[in-house]
């Protein structure tokens, strides 16, 4: 299993929704993060210049069974690539074991089953 | 009485008052003397009228910041600051240009009765009826002209460049409302009832709009409409298969805070119209028309609450508070001239036309107004003003009175139709092709309040 | 002449005013002519009085968002469009219902002195007082009784079906307020102070409820604890052990915004009901009703504060603010007959009952109130009416007047709790056998904006 | 008749009226009845001035709400209930304090010509002016000494002991303003214009300040900077290198409604303070003022707008709104004496002088102010109160009238200064060295919400 | 060292905090995050269908020493579980190394103390 | 590569994220968290107690390639202690691979790129 977490932009969230759901996908969370990025925008309040590269994304997290890593990553890609600076990354962490509360369910069966179910 | 003078040495007591000391119980001399006489019941009645009048005045000037709220909590958390700014300044930069030069274009001497003559702020040449001072007639239809300027922005939310807006907001004030007035409120062909002229040879009636369906709402609205055509839909709104898709408001508790801030202001926009209170006629005059306004608002709500009900299985709050305003739009016109039952009736109407029009706007059309400010202002201010054509308990088709009045309603509806949406879509298309009217793509992706305003309406 | 005739076209300026031009300086001719005779003193004074009453009307229908900021800013974020849609259907459907049924079966002639008789609309029926527009007085009573019914949202928030609220709070402004309404300002038994009357009989007092403590107040207060009694407390909100776990409001900006709105429009609740401000005993009155109102909230704020502080080491914003409610609600039952000192008082009092109340209901009793409504409305009106049965300068124990009036007062406290809370208790008791009052579970964790509206308050 | 007797059994209406059945048309015999006689037209004139004079106090109160919003709007969330609760408290002791002490030392006799006397809550001593009811001065007087206390607050805001501004606002109530208020409002040196009176023999003419730009606003105003100088700035907000931190507000759409708030309730404060409508004097006067109000607001707004622009590359939202601000503090000193055009000046100066004084007092004098409440009160309340000495039409050196006017101004303006910021710098170093004002370091950071008051504004 | 993500139920945070207590577990951050899963509630805006299934759900974050997995991933379990679908996943991923700010202890022992302190 | 999570005083956050500028680190994710921890503090709501440890942190997340991992956290150490009791904690997790979006580059090269660009 491995935990894959992209950060995209705001506006890409529903293509990447699509994909994922295209992907057979079914199950994700996600979150609002604040980047700190080479996109550059200056901000001024009250005559103060600050904040100048602060972005809002949001944060995808998923976890998937190791098969589907790749399927997954690329459908991120496609769906959340601009071209223009700041589309993101995805990074992937292990994951050494999953629970699923409803059921106790551990191990790749917990997520097999939900994604094919 | 030394101790009164000195209370308040200012210009607050002038020379006409001659202050007196109350001698504890009720034998009171009088207070008002002028030019040595007694103050007459005519003067304070004037003076009542005034007191309405202005009151009337803040209340509408009231209606700012629950436009603003309505246009802020439908749209997005990083157009938030934007919006503000647009509803902040076409109030600031109208009240200016309004005194300066559209009042005189609206209420000004004219030949050719197109339109008045810009004053550059003198009211010299200007006669206040019924005794009211001028400047107070000046603030009344200031604020008026702020409202129609106003209901553009939502329409246009989200995509616009600022100093674009800045630019057409102020072509509405100095031009195109107070044009378009003049016909109407400024003593114009519209509502020229003279013997001889040219409505009461057309129809024997004049167009009718006592507080602004048409004259203000609906110009607002075909303005807003001609803008959002030019500007397309926001990025995103429309899918590849031209599906609608859902771009819920940020915060619909400062939405609907904003209704009931305009549902309030409301009472000055329309009771304040009769401008004036005194006697017994007017205040008759002024209840009725509180009651009709507020029981159109209440039927516009609960029309519009049970029709979303009945077509999206559920009962919508944001559909449910723009069938306030819908009915609040509708009575606008016919306020003073229709039966209770006839108002409630209009509000009624007008919720459900709204739950429609907003649909058929977004999904038939796919024109994308994120406030549904068309569906509110132009539609239910065109209905109201048919409507009322039918329901005047005056001169109303359903009343026997025959079809000239309701004629000269659908021309003047059709003429401010025409006038509206066309200098507007005019408007809109020169500045597109002049200096591009909407944001670059990224701008619109990140948010204007970061880009334009180098702003963000929240923090932590 | 000309151009003021075509300055107002409709019919703003009827037959009776004729109107003359202002020779620029002060020797103004007549404005106003009626019949061919200059208007009277009196005619502008019942004008006066007219745009008085329909100031208090405008600042009771403004108390309707701060009702609602309230009860959103107490309660949580995914019932935040709940609660907005319950405080606007409950004001729209209760003037609607109000004016067909409601008024007439308060105000309308009764032969057992029960209740008065439904008009269905009609205004014949009724004669108002002092000359006023009945028009007037009834958008005036229609924004008490939505006040009375939008009471109840608040203690029975985040978990009552958003159908079955329509139900009750259409028999509240339907039946429950206007038939004990008909009892007191109606001109009913409780307040009818003819000799021989039941009550001259038997305390020589009639019951006095100025503004209404009791009669608006108390009402919605005793009806929200039988409704938050029926329900029973919101998931979560008792421990196994029976430990009471907060449930901190989502935005207490907005319920503070609330609170602060709810006090502005008190200024139309309590000065307005004067009715009048014309010659100096009305003047008196409403300058005397202002300040004493204000005095109270102040009062009830600062002892909430102080009283929260010393209970739980810190002074708590929450219940400041229902402190300057509590104060408020205490008040309006004898703002107008009670010394600056005793309305200091009397708030005072309310507001340390309030902190005492909230605790008792909450830990005491484990009935889940969210926002307080009972406390504030219920304690706090039943508290203000006693409080005037001894504190009233003309027939206060205090003064000196004996027990009559007390008495009196007493009595008024008794009926109106047996009936709201007892028609109340069965209402609730019905429609909850019937058809359930209360969502599922998995709908209240979830929260009611998406299950019943479909619609989320906040997003991005 | 018995009808109606039966309907308002309270006190609304006391034995002076004599109540009449309405016979259908306009022949209405007199509803009122004063001692037999027929109601005069100066009794209602005094009614109407009362009216418009509660009015005004009203809508001078809902101005609280308005400051509380700007002030939490422009700080942060963390300490948002604090800001709120401060705002409650100021006022709410506040009223109570210039009931029992403060309206006494304000407009009570004196020998010295320093101070009144303070009288203990009764109204004895007093004689209101016009013939207006006495609490109703009081109630109006009120909401204006809360105005003053409550600006001090947001300089202040984010690091002071919430214990400890209780204490120094309640210092500003009870001694600061009605000490200051005497000398001008309450007829003491400064506004006295008797022959022979100290201003009249310096200049010729006495200070002017029609509605407070300098008895209010920059007493405030000189407070809030004394307060902020001594608590020095917040945690963060300067470098090591001396640079200034940006610490955004966090909800500029509530800081905007704050300000559209203010701005309508400023038709309360400047036209309001006019104290009458009756005649064609008052009538004129509160239209004039009205106009002049909102026009140097408007000004304001786009001045600031544009040197924002012009200075930062972009049109900022908080700038343009403290911009209407500073035009509303500016003109109310003159409102009542410059033209339309003046007020455009003055609010346009304003506007202008208010971006330099924020980037000034923060970027170069290093004091922290988070919402800008001494470039907003003081400095524009300053400016305003010296523009009146040139552009007062009737007075000022623009219209060759010389300077002793302007003397006069400027005398008021540096008595003012003298006054309020050092009794204010005293009154915060003896609070500071006795008990310390700011809070530790630990809460500062973590926010005062929670240490101070044990509860969030905001949860979920 | 191991981190523990539960996805929760929003309405069962406050019984999942107390079950971590009694595990003596007193140390753990939290945030809120939306998920997409399989339990649908239709919304809709002025008319417009949308976000078939995005539910508001908290993130438990808890880095917990090896030997004490099991018994917080129990604690969560029992706490956190209704039976119905929509209770929400554990996951366990390894954390190779962990710091105190405050002391700059590294490791097992900032764990370790934080934990039995 | 390694994924570092610090949970930091909010107040913290301004030092912090110079000290990353200056280690040259340029690309951070950060977010709200609430944590429960020993910092205790006392709310009272309508005379109700309640919640007596929560606390907001910022979560700052970055990810770097392994020989600028102890150089970020002795940054983050430094900017971030006061030496109170809630000064924070900084996890350090293994990342598998990452992807740029806007590239499609994996693994160091992506990271390496942006730091250094
Ligand atoms: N090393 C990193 N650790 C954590 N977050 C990162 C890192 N690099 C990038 N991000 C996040 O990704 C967002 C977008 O990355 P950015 O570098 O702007 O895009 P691009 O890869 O197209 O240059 C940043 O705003 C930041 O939130
Ligand atoms: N593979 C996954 N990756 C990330 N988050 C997930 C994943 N599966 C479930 N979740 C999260 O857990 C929440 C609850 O899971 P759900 O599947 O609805 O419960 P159940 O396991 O009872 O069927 C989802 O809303 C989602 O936020
Ligand atoms: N084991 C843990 N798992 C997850 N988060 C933790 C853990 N320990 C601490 N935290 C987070 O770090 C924050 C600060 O830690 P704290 O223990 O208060 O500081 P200190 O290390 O100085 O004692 C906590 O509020 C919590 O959010």
């Amino acid at each position: 299993m491995k935990k894959l977490e992209a950060i995209i932009r705001k506006t890409k969230f529903d293509d990447v929704r699509d994909a994922l759901l295209e992907a057979d996908i079914e199950w994700f969370s996600f979150y609002e993060v604040r980047g700190m990025g080479k996109s550059l925008q200056s901000r001024i309040y009250r005559g103060v210049m600050y904040d100048t590269s602060i972005i809002e994304r949001v944060l995808v997290s998923i976890v998937v069974r190791d098969i589907n890593v790749e399927k997954t990553v690329q459908a991120i890609v496609k769906a959340a690539r601009t071209g223009d600076v700041g589309d993101g990354r995805i990074w992937i962490i292990p994951v050494e074991d999953a629970i699923r509360i409803r059921t106790g369910d551990r191990g790749d069966i917990s997520l097999y089953d939900a994604e094919k179910k | 009485m030394d101790m009164i003078r000195k209370y308040m040495p200012s210009k607050r007591w002038m020379a006409v008052i001659l202050m007196t000391l109350m001698a504890g119980g009720s034998a009171v001399a009088d207070v008002y003397e002028i030019d040595g006489k007694p103050i007459t019941a005519d003067d304070v009645a004037v003076s009542l009228d005034t007191v309405w009048m202005i009151l009337g005045a803040m209340l509408v000037f009231f209606m700012q910041p629950g436009f603003a709220l309505v246009e802020a909590g439908f749209t997005r958390t990083k157009n938030t600051a934007n919006i503000l700014m647009k509803n902040l300044v076409d109030f600031s930069f109208g009240s200016i240009l309004f005194w300066l030069f559209g009042f005189g274009l609206m209420f000004g001497c004219d030949g050719a009765g197109f339109m008045g003559t810009p004053s550059f702020g003198s009211l010299d040449f200007f006669t206040a009826p019924g005794g009211l001072p001028k400047e107070g007639v000046l603030i009344f239809q200031t604020v008026f002209c702020a409202t129609a300027a106003t209901i553009v922005s939502g329409a246009m939310a989200e995509r616009t460049k600022f100093s674009m807006y800045l630019i057409y907001s102020l072509i509405i004030s100095l031009v195109i409302y107070p044009i378009s007035g003049h016909w109407t409120w400024g003593g114009g062909w519209l509502m020229n009832g003279e013997d001889g002229s040219f409505m009461m040879n057309l129809f024997g009636h004049t167009f009718h709009d006592f507080a602004g369906s048409t004259i203000v709402h609906s110009v607002g609205g075909w303005i807003a409409l001609a803008g959002a055509i030019v500007l397309g839909p926001r990025i995103g709104k429309y899918g590849k298969d031209g599906k609608s898709h859902a771009i819920p408001g940020h915060n619909l508790t400062l939405g609907a805070l904003g209704v009931f801030i305009l549902w309030f202001g409301w009472f000055g926009f329309n009771p304040g119209s009769q401008l004036a209170a005194s006697g017994e006629v007017n205040r008759e005059a002024i209840s009725h028309v509180f009651m009709t306004t507020n029981l159109a608002a209440c039927a516009g709500g609960a029309a519009a609450l049970f029709v979303s009900w009945f077509r999206y299985g559920k009962p919508s709050l944001s559909l449910a508070l723009n069938g306030v305003l819908a009915g609040l739009v509708g009575i606008t016109d016919g306020c003073d001239c229709v039966s209770l039952g006839g108002s409630a009736i209009i509000g009624l109407l007008s919720g459900v036309v709204l739950v429609y029009a907003v649909s058929f706007i977004d999904e038939k059309l796919h024109i994308d107004d994120p406030v549904g400010a068309t569906s509110v202002h132009l539609c239910c201010g065109v209905l109201g003003t048919l409507l009322t054509g039918f329901l005047s308990t005056s001169e109303g088709l359903c009343y026997g009175f025959g079809a000239g009045f309701l004629g000269a309603q659908c021309l003047g509806i059709v003429v401010f139709a025409a006038w509206s949406f066309g200098t507007g879509f005019i408007m809109f298309k020169v500045i597109d092709k002049v200096h591009g009217l909407r944001v670059p793509a990224r701008i619109e992706e990140e948010g204007l309040d970061i880009y334009e305003h180098g702003e963000t309406a929240y923090n932590s």
